[in-house]
């Protein structure tokens, strides 16, 4: 079948979804349910409190900042100061690789607590905490010590600033240390997390090493967490292109990368959500324009790549990448067809992260696969309609108390990458920067945006699309499977990758490919018990 | 090396744990609260907390494990839980439609103080809970005891909630099983009922987790122990608490409040806590052991009087939950192993003296630890400097016995890397041939790689 | 290397057979004699035949076999063998008291002629056999087809010789479990208990071969199929023979001789086989299924789901008995793997036939060869050209595993240096289970080990 | 317990076990089952027919003739032309070690066979005989081929030695390509196919390589077979004291050792049953002596090799080897100490092959434990009588059809080692050529003898004798283990060893130190019928 589906209407379905509402319920989840209308210019609503008793996908502010830029660091300890738990739950839980060499500082396999106890809560945890830092200086001399919030932390009084401020000075400035109150309560999802650490980021490390890069063309990529060795690809296809990044925020990253990466020339954001902060202060801070990249499928990352030599205007530097790009491309489609047989024509639905949704149905539509719904776990707005609509966003309650770090121009440091004209001239000739456009403009019309979507809407939408994949989490995938719909992790990857860049894109064809074409699938219903081919299980159709 | 900054050199520590050996309590409330059959777990705190919980416990099983949150913000933490707890119930009862919800709460709502009670009783007050739907709910403070004592804390929450006094009494004994896999609940079961003993068991996460592929999603299982059993323990003759660690409460609970007196035993793990446990039931029942378990037995005795001789003299490092370690080191002295290092992350003074006096004939030397600092780095430097041959424990030993070349054997939760563990029990007297398969198999391939051509061996 | 002659160069072989994958019959018939209760298997031949065949069952179960010989001296085979047949009857009922003895032949007592039912009449016509006591026997020339026909031979005589015609129809299924562990026959007696079928199951060797360790030797263990069980297998609705090899023949007979009608099917390994057998047998007794097959079933196809993504795609070499090879390589494809080469050394055209249809369409270029020739030398060649993921096979098939480094897992007949396949079943939906952990453990071990450091995953 | 148990005496036992058995069954094992009194010298009947039905140890002529010498020979493929069984069964189930080191040939991990079918029994199997032979060189190339007869062989008539002597001929006599007539129904037992196997190795291999050897002194090893690495640790003695084995009868053993052994200047004898015959053949063909030697036990150790020091009557050599005594005993003495508090005073009963029986009395003795009953397999009575005894035995119709070969002495290359005044001369020294004193002398009294035990025996003694620990093979072990007593296979150690020497001394000490000390052994009745400790398990008073 290579002709696509005709999308059906999911009006109905929505209306169904609702109904099970209490009114308030309904009325407010109906803004984050967008049947797409291009004509229309449609708010996504998003980036609000998830309502209590709803089962999420959402993890906390917490999770979101231990996760973002130090958890995927490997030469800082990062040392959260609460239960047990928060730290426990983020030990090695997240995939992101690390290559430290054979004898490179890596604390990423390690988790580090200060295992609060009652007594702790009671009279405070400060002095254990200070003690708890002695004791990983004392058994591990790092670099850098990281201290994450948990949620008593902030509720009981401790200071983790203070704290961090007197131990930096206690080990004589020698190790730089420094702390997030990134309480998991703090926000309505782990975008507020990215955000806390973000600015902790520009604030403790980035531009602590003014050493001048070598390279002749130097970048940081940011929003890239090397799960599954993406970012390894993506050094392969920026080395063979002759580009150096500085730092890649946050993957097989160190804490030298980030305090030099401001004498990069040129920020690429993958990630919009999690870290166009950055982006944002790194501009103001030190003048490196950024512009949003994508290295998820084979034209994309053609596309990126060709936008960065641009940027740089010169034509040894375009011929370069254009001849990897002949070097790679080829293959990718040519692996693109290959699987087609078994994917051409399938429905895809994808409910993930801040930037995954999107950069994924680029992805399977190279495999002829249609993404009939798609959301965010914790992106905003922008991240569905675009940054244009960042002025109209109205900040409430919960993000009010994230604070908003002003940075100004570096008295010294400050030095516009490209003067006004030139980036004028460059946006002439097609480049965009500090431009995100979103997800919602590159969704087909009548298919349907679902932000922060739950359970009970997940399993609805399931029936109604019966879709050949559905991707989403580890929470999400028993059930979804259960159905006898195959889930493809975004977070973890099922353990697989790198999907991004030119192999990346290969691999997860051929994963998809394997997906859809496991036998076991037909093989779900008891035979004494099937009845026609057809309701083996709900999703044989497709899969044959 | 995975754990290339872990020295040889062990320094005193008071504040700091590394790789722990324990997570906290709320996990523990989620796991046994599925072992009720219709019931929805929540997690009265922040999102990430239950987020987590359902993580750690999907991965263990590779099945669905559904819980919702009261999704905390910085408001509710400001102006207490309350609000939150009331909607979130409202809206599961209408949207998810659960027999009952079962509420634990977390560090966040316990440094704030809700007060689970009258939020819960205010629901009802406000009629927020529909007819005939129960909520029943626990404590489980993070910054106390460890994801044990959360399981504990949630049987005692389920004796408060869902037993009742009819006063005729029944002829039964209560099982609580303590915190182990759903196969080893199932073959507890099997016990019983081959021994013809009517038994109460919860929670019972058989048929809850390990649920099968049928094509249809179902949100809450077949299995699970039923809410009107669970209302007649109160009418058994005896509880057998098995894990002082995770039954105890409970069983203790049952005794002052409803006068069913109690036993608190191991785990079945291994042989000898097997045959206390088929000696208990029977005795509690008042029947006469069937000789069917002396063939059972005698199996197992059989593979090990068999293959001593690669167990004999081996040491072995094991790292998890009191209620496990305590049985499965017995079992480890009863293959003639020599127990070496012994870590839990789960305090409680009784642990590390049970260990003392198990290992005080065979094995004085032990190194015990549990509670405070008894972590996964200490093990690993008690490793460092007395090498083992065998290690036992959940994945996150895998990083130690790679780093160290040790023959690994995955024992205890959270086990994200195999799958086994939910299928197949470890109790009983067939629990205890599944571990020695799986110890003599790590042994004995360890000695294939090692043996030189000349000393490959055809029959073993 | 340990088998550093093997060229990866093939070259065609008409006489030399280089490690086989078979061996010869009476060791078949001596297993299956062991499946009746009271029996002493007896080997009309020289010492060595029972020596070897003692040993190796032995060195299988880790267990006492027991079995008579003729003790042929170079005076016997010239005169011929029926002094000592008659000498060692009178000796067996005398010293050792069986319930009856299972003669099976030799090269040497088939190259010599005895005529086995001759001397057996004799003997009893002599009053050498002890009122009440009987002689079972079959022919078993080492030199056609291999052990699976000495065991199909056995079986066949065990119907010739304690099936009776009573007329008194009875409600029960005959089945004939074909060679499989006594595992797996527990497991079968379980799914018919399970089902409500009563069947009547012969050979049985559950709780022959791995009987409990009681502290007192029992010559003759409380395991086996009663003969007075076996008598009534001609009143039977319905014989289900597993495995054409190893049951067709004797279910002819059965039909043959008392109008039971027959239906071979495959030895319930993997999920289709045991799906076709659990309906067969529903069938024959007009039963329904019960729902906790539902369940069973539902449990092995979730770790499918689950897991399969470690299988997908890999080569698999296998070398056996067809009846055990054949529903296996049918498994292997239902988990999307890729049987690669598959060797017997049991003749029988309808094998390779049968596993070309099975692979037809998802491993159309299967190297697949049976019979004369078809050895473990070839299976390593064919390895040596295409290599594999994994290997599946007997104890000897580990050497050709070191060799080559590839992951391996004991399957089949000898397995000489691990233990469990005694133990736990590897047929019906659990064995199923057991298979694919066992399968994914050896995938996942190297995955392992073969990682490195950058690519250690915790989860998995 | 430190002083021996006085022995019970078995007589009684002895005739409960007899009047099971028809009378002339019991009237025949009566003489085959002796309780030792010296006094009377009394005769043990031995190398006599198994009784059809009886459950013997025994196997075949085969088994013995392929075990014994070119079985462990690992450049030689040996070729079993038969039914496939023959050839499965005897494939690694032996523990002949050996080393071919990285590149030397060794088929000892293969198993060869005609996989004889009934149309070769029917029209003959010597054409399919010829062809394997010409598919082995084609895959193969081996310096030489043996040829195993199974039982049909000879009633089909199929000529071997003619086969082997074409198919040489056909590869121009580079192949050294000779048969055997072992058919399993042959003799009495595996004893017949040792003599078989002897004569070929005479006729077809030893003498064909008169290359001087370069070592001073040098020896032959006979029966001696490299179980679990025994000839590794006899090679370790032998080089530290500076003597040369140069071949070892057979273990870690090459064609080449073989054909160059008759250059020794001394033949040992380890297992006098198995391989006397060569012995005396070499001496009456070369002139080469033999003594018998025992490296079972520190002790014996050296014993034996002080006899050899002594043979040679160097003083350098014999300071020599009192240099390693003195190097290696002492710690061998120790651990016997070591364990004594376990074995001390404990039983034991051994019953296998032809000369383990009686060595590993003295091993057991060295860790004070007693032999209160012991028997072989398929010796004859000169091992347990003594060589005196040759003249007396009366050869049966079973063992005269078993070739004797005659050997007269070699032409150019007889040479009598020493002198019949030399020999003389060393005997008056104490050293004893062509003598072997059996088992039966070094048996207390009232101990009791049986020879080729049966289950029905070995049942009842266990149930009289309560032994500690009972030595035999494969197919006693788990049938006495289900009685509650440990048994150790001393035919493959329980793939355990090295256990002669002084190493190998050390490792039977340990392991059975660790079987008498089993925990197991004192918990198998389950505790709801146990009622007294005692009756724990039958052997719990000992093991205790």
């Amino acid at each position: 079948m290579s002709e696509k589906r005709k999308l059906p209407d999911p009006s109905a379905i929505k209306e169904e979804i609702l109904a099970k509402y209490p009114p308030k319920i309904a009325r407010k989840r109906a803004k984050s349910m967008v049947v797409v209308d291009k004509e229309l210019d449609q708010e996504v609503q998003s980036n609000v409190r998830t309502i209590p008793g709803i089962i999420t996908q959402r993890g906390c502010c917490y999770a979101g900042c231990k996760g973002v830029v130090l958890g995927p660091t490997r030469d800082i300890v990062n040392l959260v100061h609460g239960p047990i738990g928060c730290s426990f739950y983020a030990w090695l839980t997240r995939r992101n690789q690390t290559d430290p060499g054979e004898t490179g500082d890596n604390y990423m396999n390690y988790c580090f607590s200060t295992d609060m106890q009652d007594d702790n809560i009671v009279f405070g945890g400060e002095k254990k905490l200070k003690q708890a830092i002695r004791e990983v200086v004392e058994n591990f001399k790092p670099k850098a010590i990281g201290i994450f919030s948990t949620c008593p932390v902030g509720l009981i009084g401790d200071d983790v600033h203070t704290v961090a401020r007197e131990m930096k000075a206690e080990f004589n400035d020698e190790i730089n240390i420094f702390g997030f109150s990134c309480e998991g309560y703090k926000g309505v999802s782990q975008s507020a997390g990215h955000h806390i650490a973000n600015n902790q980021l520009m604030r403790h490390v980035v531009g602590r090493d003014d050493t001048p890069p070598e390279a002749k063309y130097n970048v940081n990529l940011l929003g890239e967490y090397n799960i599954g060795g993406d970012a390894f690809e993506i050094d392969r296809v920026f080395e063979m292109c002759g580009i150096n990044i500085i730092g890649t925020f946050s993957g097989n990253s160190t804490m030298q990368q980030f305090e030099n990466s401001h004498m990069a020339d040129l920020n690429l954001v993958m990630c919009h959500r999690s870290i166009n902060y950055v982006a944002e202060m790194m501009e103001t801070k030190f003048g490196i324009p950024w512009m949003k990249v994508n290295f998820i499928g084979g034209e994309a990352t053609a596309k990126s790549m060709r936008k960065i030599a641009q940027y740089f205007e010169d034509d040894a530097l375009s011929a370069k990448v254009e001849e990897v790009i002949a070097a790679e491309l080829p293959a990718v489609k040519a692996a693109a067809q290959a699987v087609k047989p078994v994917t051409d024509g399938k429905l895809a639905m994808m409910f993930v992260g801040g930037s995954r949704a999107h950069h994924y149905q680029e992805l399977f539509a190279e495999m002829g696969m249609t993404t009939v719904s798609a959301g965010y776990e914790f992106a905003h707005r922008d991240d569905y309609e675009g940054r244009k609509v960042l002025p109209t966003i109205k900040v409430d309650a919960d993000s009010r108390n994230i604070e908003e770090l002003k940075v100004t121009q570096d008295e010294t440091r400050y030095n516009p990458r490209k003067s006004e004209e030139q980036l004028k001239a460059l946006e002439e000739k097609g480049l965009e920067f500090s431009e995100y456009k979103g997800m919602y403009n590159e969704m087909a019309d009548q298919s349907l945006i679902v932000d922060d979507i739950s359970h009970w809407e997940a399993d609805k939408l399931i029936e109604f699309y019966k879709p050949d994949i559905f991707c989403a989490g580890i929470k999400e995938k028993y059930v979804v499977q259960k159905w006898g719909v195959p889930l493809k992790q975004l977070h973890s990857y099922d353990y697989g990758g790198p999907y991004a860049g030119f192999e990346g894109a290969k691999n997860f064809y051929a994963d998809i490919e394997r997906m859809l074409d496991t036998s076991i699938w037909k093989k779900i219903k008891a035979p004494w018990l099937a009845k026609t081919d057809e309701d083996n299980c709900i999703c044989a159709e497709y899969v044959a | 090396m995975l754990l290339r900054h872990t020295p040889t050199e062990i320094k005193e520590r008071e504040a700091l744990t590394v790789n722990p050996a324990k997570t906290c309590q709320p996990v523990g409330a989620m796991y046994a609260a599925l072992g009720v059959h219709g019931c929805l777990p929540h997690s009265h705190g922040s999102q990430g907390c239950c987020s987590y919980h359902r993580s750690a416990l999907t991965r263990h099983y590779k099945d669905p494990i559904m819980a919702g949150t009261s999704s905390f913000t910085e408001g509710s933490s400001v102006f207490g839980g309350q609000a939150n707890l009331l909607a979130a119930l409202t809206n599961m009862f209408t949207i998810y439609d659960p027999d009952l919800v079962a509420v634990h709460t977390t560090c966040l709502s316990e440094t704030i103080g809700d007060d689970i009670p009258q939020i819960v009783k205010k629901a009802f007050d406000d009629k927020k809970i529909p007819e005939g739907k129960k909520v029943i709910y626990c404590n489980t403070p993070s910054y106390v005891g460890s994801h044990i004592t959360g399981f504990a804390n949630m049987c005692t929450g389920i004796v408060k909630g869902l037993v009742e006094h009819t006063g005729v009494a029944k002829d039964q004994v209560n099982i609580l099983p303590g915190w182990v896999e759903p196969s080893d609940m199932r073959e507890m079961k099997r016990i019983a009922k081959d021994m013809n003993v009517d038994i109460c068991m919860f929670p019972d996460t058989d048929g809850a987790v390990d649920t099968p592929q049928l094509g249809e999603y179902k949100m809450y299982p077949d299995g699970g122990a039923r809410v009107e059993d669970i209302a007649t323990a109160g009418d058994s003759i005896k509880t057998l608490a098995c894990g002082k660690w995770a039954s105890e409460d409970a069983a203790k609970l049952l005794d002052r409040q409803f006068k069913v007196p109690y036993e608190t035993i191991d785990i079945p793990v291994g042989l000898e806590a097997t045959d206390r446990f088929v000696q208990a039931l029977a005795k509690a029942a008042g029947v006469k052991v069937p000789d069917s378990f002396i063939t059972e037995r005698g199996r197992l005795v059989d593979v090990i009087t068999d293959m001593s001789q690669y167990l004999h003299g081996k040491k072995v490092a094991i790292f998890g939950d009191p209620d496990q370690l305590i049985p499965m080191v017995e079992f480890l002295l009863a293959l003639d192993m020599i127990p070496t290092h012994v870590i839990s992350g789960t305090p409680g003074k009784a642990f590390t003296a049970k260990i003392q006096e198990l290992c005080a004939e065979k094995a004085p030397n032990v190194n015990v630890k549990n509670g405070a600092q008894a972590d996964m780095y200490l093990l690993h430097q008690w490793i460092k400097n007395e090498p083992v041959d065998l290690l036992l424990g959940n994945t996150y030993g895998k990083y130690i016995a790679r780093d160290e070349d040790i023959p690994f054997v995955r024992y205890g939760f959270p086990i994200l890397d195999r799958v086994g563990h939910s299928f197949f029990p470890t109790v009983g007297y067939t629990g205890g041939m599944r571990l020695l398969e799986l110890i003599l198999g790590a042994l004995m391939d360890r000695q294939e790689r090692d043996a030189p051509e000349i000393k490959t061996e055809l029959v073993m």
